[in-house]
């Protein structure tokens, strides 16, 4: 078919929300995350931490589904995702 | 009052000569009127392209008396939409050739006014003449 | 030298370019009179990518439609005669291997390409032809009949886009098609039902392409000598959806189709008078104005609907 | 000394019109071991055939000669005959003297005359030669291969299922029930389409007989009937069947969408999906490629929240090979991609749409949650995609008219407000009950309009289309506003068809789907041994007519293997033991690989080779050989055919294939088409049996020129013989260039069996060609002659 149309419930469609958070000072910028990222949500910033690398900056936060690959092959235990809105809610009480 | 047809041998050389100054087979045509709804000019016709060729597969003349192919501006879009490959200009074109040839111009050149043959630019005239004049 | 080529060295055009690839083309009759802006853009914007549009020596009239009929041979004697001028030039050594001829005007472009398919499909007709034309030499069947969008195309958009010196920002233009760019089928220039190749140079020059569903309805053509009002409804029809789609201004190809759209706009309002006049250009206007040529080269003192208002006041004219 | 019988038969008057059959009867009767020549009103009526039988007996005749039609029609009849009276049906020869000369020469009894003589000369010079010969048996098994998994695929499966018979079914999709699943209801009935497959699908699963191989693709068939080797590569679903409960948890926390096939895109579904509420086999599938990854695993959430643990990533493409005996072919169609016609702005005006599309969007109303606002004034735009040359189709789709009557109604009966118009060009209501559905439609008030729209337009503020067309009924312009514009698109063949068709090479007709063995009496076989057609794949048909046929192909399927055995013509290679000298060029030439070297001889496996008859020329010594196509026959006939010529006369062979050449010949004499005189037409399993020896030597007998005609490659049963025989015909070239005769007098033509006038202007340019050549010239045709085999061979093969 040489027609793709956009789906009349794409909006109406539920897929789970998630949140990225980055510990910047303790990253070594090895680039995993922004790599394997299926959903390309992470870029390497430009500012240096203390350590000297680049840490990860979140460029498309709406993208992250919290399926949580970061978290799992991030070598330093800095980056992980939880679903959105939950940090805040542990933070309140 | 509706018209009786009575089919002679005279409609079967009408359609031939069509047939032959036009190159098209003009009886493949199955009236579906794509070429009438893709038609600048049908607006301005007294019968339509499909009626046309209506009229020409039974081989009726009094298709000649008919406006509808001076009013074709020879602009192809029934051609490239023909659902059976029919170049209907061309049929067209046959019928306006048929009188021409016969020394029976469309228009008088001279009967367009001077200051509108100063406006018209010479692609104008030169294809007016070509296609409405002998 | 020429004055134009005076004109030249003035012109944004890196020395190295200067002498472009030479390439004959067709200007028939109406380029050399009601539509010479068309001629003298399209030859500075040629020359400024680098292409030398040499004039046809000694050219005639294409005959401006085709004819038809299957036993009309003595019309296409006239297109394929000026076909015959191109081979001539290459046996003459005035240009080299080249074969390709360029028109500028749709109706010459149509005309004189259908002539050489005919006689390349009816050898018999070609040989008539030819022996017709015992003065000339035979006609080879080498020349390859292109229209000028055709060979900016083979160009190359983005190298237009590079020579681009003031984009038409903000300009909302419509292309218009009108019939025999795109018709018929074997003598098309793009899709007969769904041409890309204006919106594709528009946007190269920086424009905003407005798409006009009826870009390729006819503006009635020949018929302005006989019916005006129905052109004047044609064109009505045509300008009136470039508005509501969007469009400031239309452009097109065809000085016939120029005179309809552009010259016609005065019966339009004698009938409908709430009808606002909508700048009529040819596409090598903008592109002049685009490749930052000087107006005198654009040209928009001569167009019917003056397009300056228009282009003030997207700030792209003084 | 043989004892040969003629029987010249009128054809009730089809022969006896033109030929003067008396005078073919006596024209055999004077030769040696001809014992009696008769004619016959009726060969193959009962007397006829009784005739044959008591002089059998009577005279105790050998050979049997019968001029008649052509054998392709009566063959079998008659080769019955001589079994009932106790002789080998193989030493029949039948002179075709209604096909290729009585019908084609109609008008000119005299020359017909005459060459139904030489017919009849050429018949009897080659039943001389016949052997006593057996038919051939194969034994055969009870396994079908059934490709696709639609409801043509389904019903056939079902069929032999039911009948003890083991199928395995392949499907490409996660589940099985193709088109029909998409549908809303069925015309002209309208039961509600799931609700009839649903339950066909079902006995699938549950029917022990059948074996179900969904989301697999065919990656190889290779072999022969009673012997096809399959090579099915199924896709990992990540999802167990049996564990899956069809919860449907690992969808909520899925995070990947993706359009939703089933709904034709209209609706989205996520990476793990159910391919259909009522999908066979039950289970949630995960689509790899919509999935954030897998390798590595990127998400994993469907695993986590699968309580009976039914997703494993751990699954991978697995290949299932598997021999069957029979094989259907039932892929089916694909829509017409509307976006081509681009007039009709599909894809780029929201609200124009497809009629599948409508047909998902009239299941969704139903059930009570409409995917969108329809509207109130819809317009049905038919033939889109079809019977229009601009898109390159020309042929009608046959189902569109009533799938739009069907769908109108629907929409109006849901609504009576709406208005609802069908632009036709011919409304076409062929079928069982289909007038008065139609008639139905227009007594609910839906308006049918004649009149192909030339253009729709849309506003770019309301996005309304407005839609032009001629009623050309009543010659007006109509020129108006609708809501929704449906575009009834047209059946293209589906994508998959053309490997399929490469893999068995199935011939295709000019619309592109495939092609049945006989357009009336053979209409679901193919002219592949044991593979048949069933639905779609072999022209757009309505779901009565693709049941139907599904239903015809497997009873053709049951017929040839519920015997365990079949007969066929014992037509293949053998070898000379006498002459063979082991040099073994023949071994690697047979493209079936049935020939071996034993003990330093060339061996034939019978049951591999099929008897086309290429390895022949390969053979230095003359050594292999066909049966019942014979070196010796070969030449006799050839001679036959030669022996009445005067010196004035031109006289062209056309060697005929049997599977195209020779029915075409039989076509174009049905057909009345007549050709020159000068032509004798002779049977042959392929080309590649006529060797450039045979060719040559022709031309030494005194023939004026060849041709070879044979089945255009994709519909030709020998793969390889198209280029076996070029390189034939090329041989014989050199060889007649090398003596100076003219290179021009052999020609070869591929033909498919509808080319009737192709083959006219090839046997008569043939004849011209002849004529403007003049006789070939005694020298040059000694120096032919002379060392025929140095010439063919190179002379240097020693033994």
């Amino acid at each position: 078919m040489s027609v793709v149309r956009t789906p009349y419930d794409l909006r109406k469609i539920k897929i789970p929300k998630g949140e990225v958070h980055i510990i910047k000072e303790r990253c070594k910028g090895c680039g995993f995350c922004i790599e394997y990222c299926p959903n390309d949500v992470l870029i390497r910033s430009d500012e240096f931490n203390a350590k000297g690398y680049h840490p990860p900056i979140i460029a498309k936060p709406e993208r992250c589904v919290n399926c949580g690959l970061c978290q799992l092959i991030c070598p330093e235990f800095v980056i992980w995702s939880t679903p959105k809105g939950e940090m805040e809610a542990f933070i309140r009480n | 009052m509706i018209p009786k047809i009575v089919l002679t041998s005279d409609h079967v050389d009408f359609l031939k000569k069509v047939s032959e100054l036009s190159g098209q087979i003009v009886t493949k045509c199955d009236q579906c009127g794509t070429c009438s709804a893709s038609c600048p000019m049908v607006d301005g016709m007294d019968i339509t392209p499909s009626q046309m060729m209506r009229l020409v597969q039974l081989g009726r003349r009094e298709v000649l008396e008919s406006k509808a192919m001076w009013v074709c501006a020879s602009c192809f879009a029934c051609t490239v939409r023909c659902p059976r490959g029919s170049d209907l200009s061309k049929v067209a074109e046959a019928l306006r050739q048929i009188l021409l040839r016969q020394a029976i111009d469309h228009i008088d050149i001279k009967s367009i006014p001077e200051d509108e043959i100063e406006r018209l630019p010479q692609i104008a005239l030169v294809s007016g003449c070509r296609k409405f004049t002998g | 030298m020429s004055p134009e080529q005076e004109k030249g060295k003035t012109d944004p055009v890196d020395d190295n370019q200067a002498k472009g690839t030479m390439i004959p083309y067709f200007p028939g009759c109406t380029l050399k009179t009601k539509a010479k802006i068309f001629e003298t853009s399209a030859l500075r914007v040629a020359r400024c990518l680098g292409i030398d549009l040499i004039e046809l020596p000694r050219w005639n009239c294409c005959g401006t439609v085709t004819s038809l009929t299957s036993d009309d041979l003595i019309h296409h004697v006239a297109p394929i005669r000026d076909l015959v001028r191109v081979e001539d030039m290459n046996t003459m050594g005035e240009i080299y291997q080249e074969y390709r001829l360029v028109a500028l005007c749709s109706m010459c472009f149509h005309v004189l390409k259908r002539a050489h398919l005919r006689v390349m499909q009816n050898p018999g007709e070609l040989e008539k032809i030819n022996n017709l034309m015992y003065l000339e030499n035979d006609y080879q069947g080498k020349v390859s009949v292109l229209h000028f969008l055709e060979l900016l195309r083979d160009i190359g958009f983005p190298k237009i886009q590079k020579t681009v010196e003031r984009p038409l920002a903000g300009l909302k233009v419509s292309p218009y098609y009108g019939c025999l760019l795109l018709r018929p089928k074997e003598a098309a220039i793009d899709d007969p039902e769904d041409p890309v190749i204006l919106s594709h140079l528009l946007e190269a020059l920086g424009a905003e392409v407005i798409n006009n569903p009826f870009k390729t309805r006819c503006c009635g053509s020949y018929q302005t000598v006989c019916d005006k009002a129905a052109v004047a409804e044609l064109t009505f029809d045509i300008l009136s959806r470039a508005r509501t789609e969007g469009a400031d201004c239309v452009t097109t190809s065809c000085p016939l189709c120029m005179f309809n759209l552009a010259d016609r706009q005065k019966e339009v309002m004698e009938k409908h008078p709430e009808f606002a006049p909508m700048p009529v250009l040819y596409f090598t206007q903008l592109m002049a104005l685009a490749f930052g040529l000087d107006e005198s080269v654009c040209g928009f003192d001569q167009n019917v609907v003056d397009p300056r208002p228009l282009l003030r006041e997207k700030g792209l004219s003084t | 000394m043989k004892r040969t019988g003629v029987y010249v038969c009128h054809c009730g008057g089809n022969i006896s019109e033109v030929v003067d059959v008396k005078r073919v009867a006596e024209s055999v009767g004077g030769q040696p071991d001809v014992v009696l020549a008769k004619t016959h009103e009726h060969m193959c009526s009962e007397t006829g055939q009784n005739l044959v039988i008591h002089d059998i007996k009577e005279h105790r005749l050998d050979r049997v000669v019968i001029a008649a039609c052509s054998p392709q029609f009566q063959g079998p009849t008659f080769k019955a005959t001589l079994e009932k009276a106790g002789l080998s049906p193989y030493v029949l020869e039948m002179a075709n003297i209604r096909e290729q000369c009585a019908w084609p020469h109609f008008g000119f009894p005299e020359e017909a005359t005459k060459k139904a003589m030489s017919l009849v000369g050429m018949a009897v010079a080659k039943v001389r030669l016949d052997e006593f010969l057996k038919k051939m048996t194969f034994p055969i098994g009870r396994r079908v291969l059934v490709i696709g998994g639609g409801i043509a695929g389904i019903q056939a499966s079902l069929d032999l299922g039911d009948a003890g018979f083991n199928v395995y079914l392949v499907e490409k999709d996660p589940s099985i029930g193709g088109k029909m699943m998409q549908l809303s209801r069925t015309f002209p009935t309208e039961d509600c389409a799931a609700c009839i497959l649903s339950p066909k699908m079902a006995d699938v699963a549950a029917n022990r007989n059948i074996h179900m191989l969904t989301y697999s693709e065919i990656e190889n068939i290779e072999g022969y009937l009673g012997h096809y080797e399959v090579t099915v590569k199924k896709k990992p679903t990540y999802v167990d069947p049996d564990k899956c409960t069809c919860c449907g948890d690992c969808v909520g926390v899925c995070p990947a969408v993706v359009p939703n096939e089933l709904e034709e895109g209209l609706l989205s579904r996520k990476a793990i999906y159910l391919p259909s509420p009522i999908a066979v086999p039950h289970a949630y599938v995960l689509d790899a490629e919509a999935c954030l990854g897998l390798l590595p695993i990127a998400c994993g959430k469907c695993k986590e929240v699968c309580d009976p643990g039914a997703v494993d990533f751990s699954m991978r493409p697995e290949l299932v090979r598997f021999t069957v005996d029979t094989i259907i072919v039932a892929t089916g169609y694909d829509i017409f991609d509307a976006g081509q016609k681009k007039v009709y702005g599909f894809g780029k005006y929201e609200n124009v749409v497809t009629a599948l599309d409508m047909e998902r969007m009239v299941v969704h109303s139903a059930e009570g949650n409409p995917m969108r606002p329809m509207g109130k004034r819809i317009a049905f735009i038919q033939c889109v995609g079809s019977r229009d040359e601009q898109v390159g189709n020309e042929a009608c789709s046959r189902i569109c008219c009533m799938y739009a009557t069907k769908l109108s109604q629907l929409l109006k009966r849901s609504d009576p407000s709406r208005d609802i118009y069908v632009f036709y060009t011919d409304l076409r209501a062929y079928g069982k009950g289909f007038e008065e559905y139609y008639k139905r439609a227009q007594g609910d008030g839906v308006k049918f309009i004649r009149g192909r729209p030339a253009e729709l337009v849309e506003d770019p503020k309301t996005k309304k289309i407005t839609l032009r067309a001629e009623d050309t009924l009543s010659r007006n312009i109509i020129e108006s506003e609708f809501d929704l514009v449906v575009l009834s698109v047209g059946l293209r063949p589906n994508e998959g068809t053309d490997i399929i068709a490469k893999l068995l090479r199935l011939g295709k007709s000019p619309d592109g789907f495939l092609q049945e063995a006989h357009p009336k009496f053979r209409p679901v076989d193919t002219l592949t041994d044991g593979v048949f057609l069933a639905g779609t794949v072999q022209g757009p048909k309505d779901i009565p007519d693709t049941v139907a046929q599904a239903s015809a192909a497997s009873s053709r399927a049951i017929r040839l293997m519920n015997r365990g055995e079949y007969d066929v013509d014992p037509v293949t290679a053998f070898v000379h033991v006498e002459s063979c000298d082991g040099c073994g060029l023949c071994v690697d030439r047979c493209p079936s690989q049935a020939i071996s070297l034993v003990a330093n001889v060339a061996v034939i496996n019978e049951a591999l080779c099929k008897g086309c008859g290429s390895c022949i020329a390969h053979c230095p010594k003359d050594a292999l050989d066909l049966h019942c196509y014979t070196n010796d026959q070969m030449l006799a006939q050839v001679q036959a055919a030669l022996t009445d010529k005067k010196d004035t006369d031109v006289r062209t062979l056309i060697f005929a294939d049997d599977m195209t050449g020779y029915r075409l010949a039989d076509n174009v004499g049905t057909a009345k088409m007549s050709y020159s005189f000068d032509s004798r037409i002779i049977r042959v399993p392929s080309c590649s049996r006529v060797t450039p020896k045979l060719m040559l030597q022709a031309f030494v007998f005194g023939a004026d020129g060849i041709i070879l005609c044979e089945s255009e490659k994709n519909s030709n049963p020998y793969p390889h013989s198209v280029p076996t025989i070029m390189s034939h015909v090329s041989k014989a070239k050199d060889i007649l260039g090398q003596v100076d005769i003219e290179q021009d007098r052999i020609h070869f033509v591929q033909f498919v069996t509808v080319m009737l006038a192709g083959f006219v202007n090839n046997i008569n340019r043939l004849s011209e060609i002849a004529r403007s050549l003049g006789p070939i010239p005694a020298g040059p045709l000694r120096r032919l002659s002379q060392d025929m085999d140095k010439k063919l061979f190179g002379g240097d093969h020693d033994s």
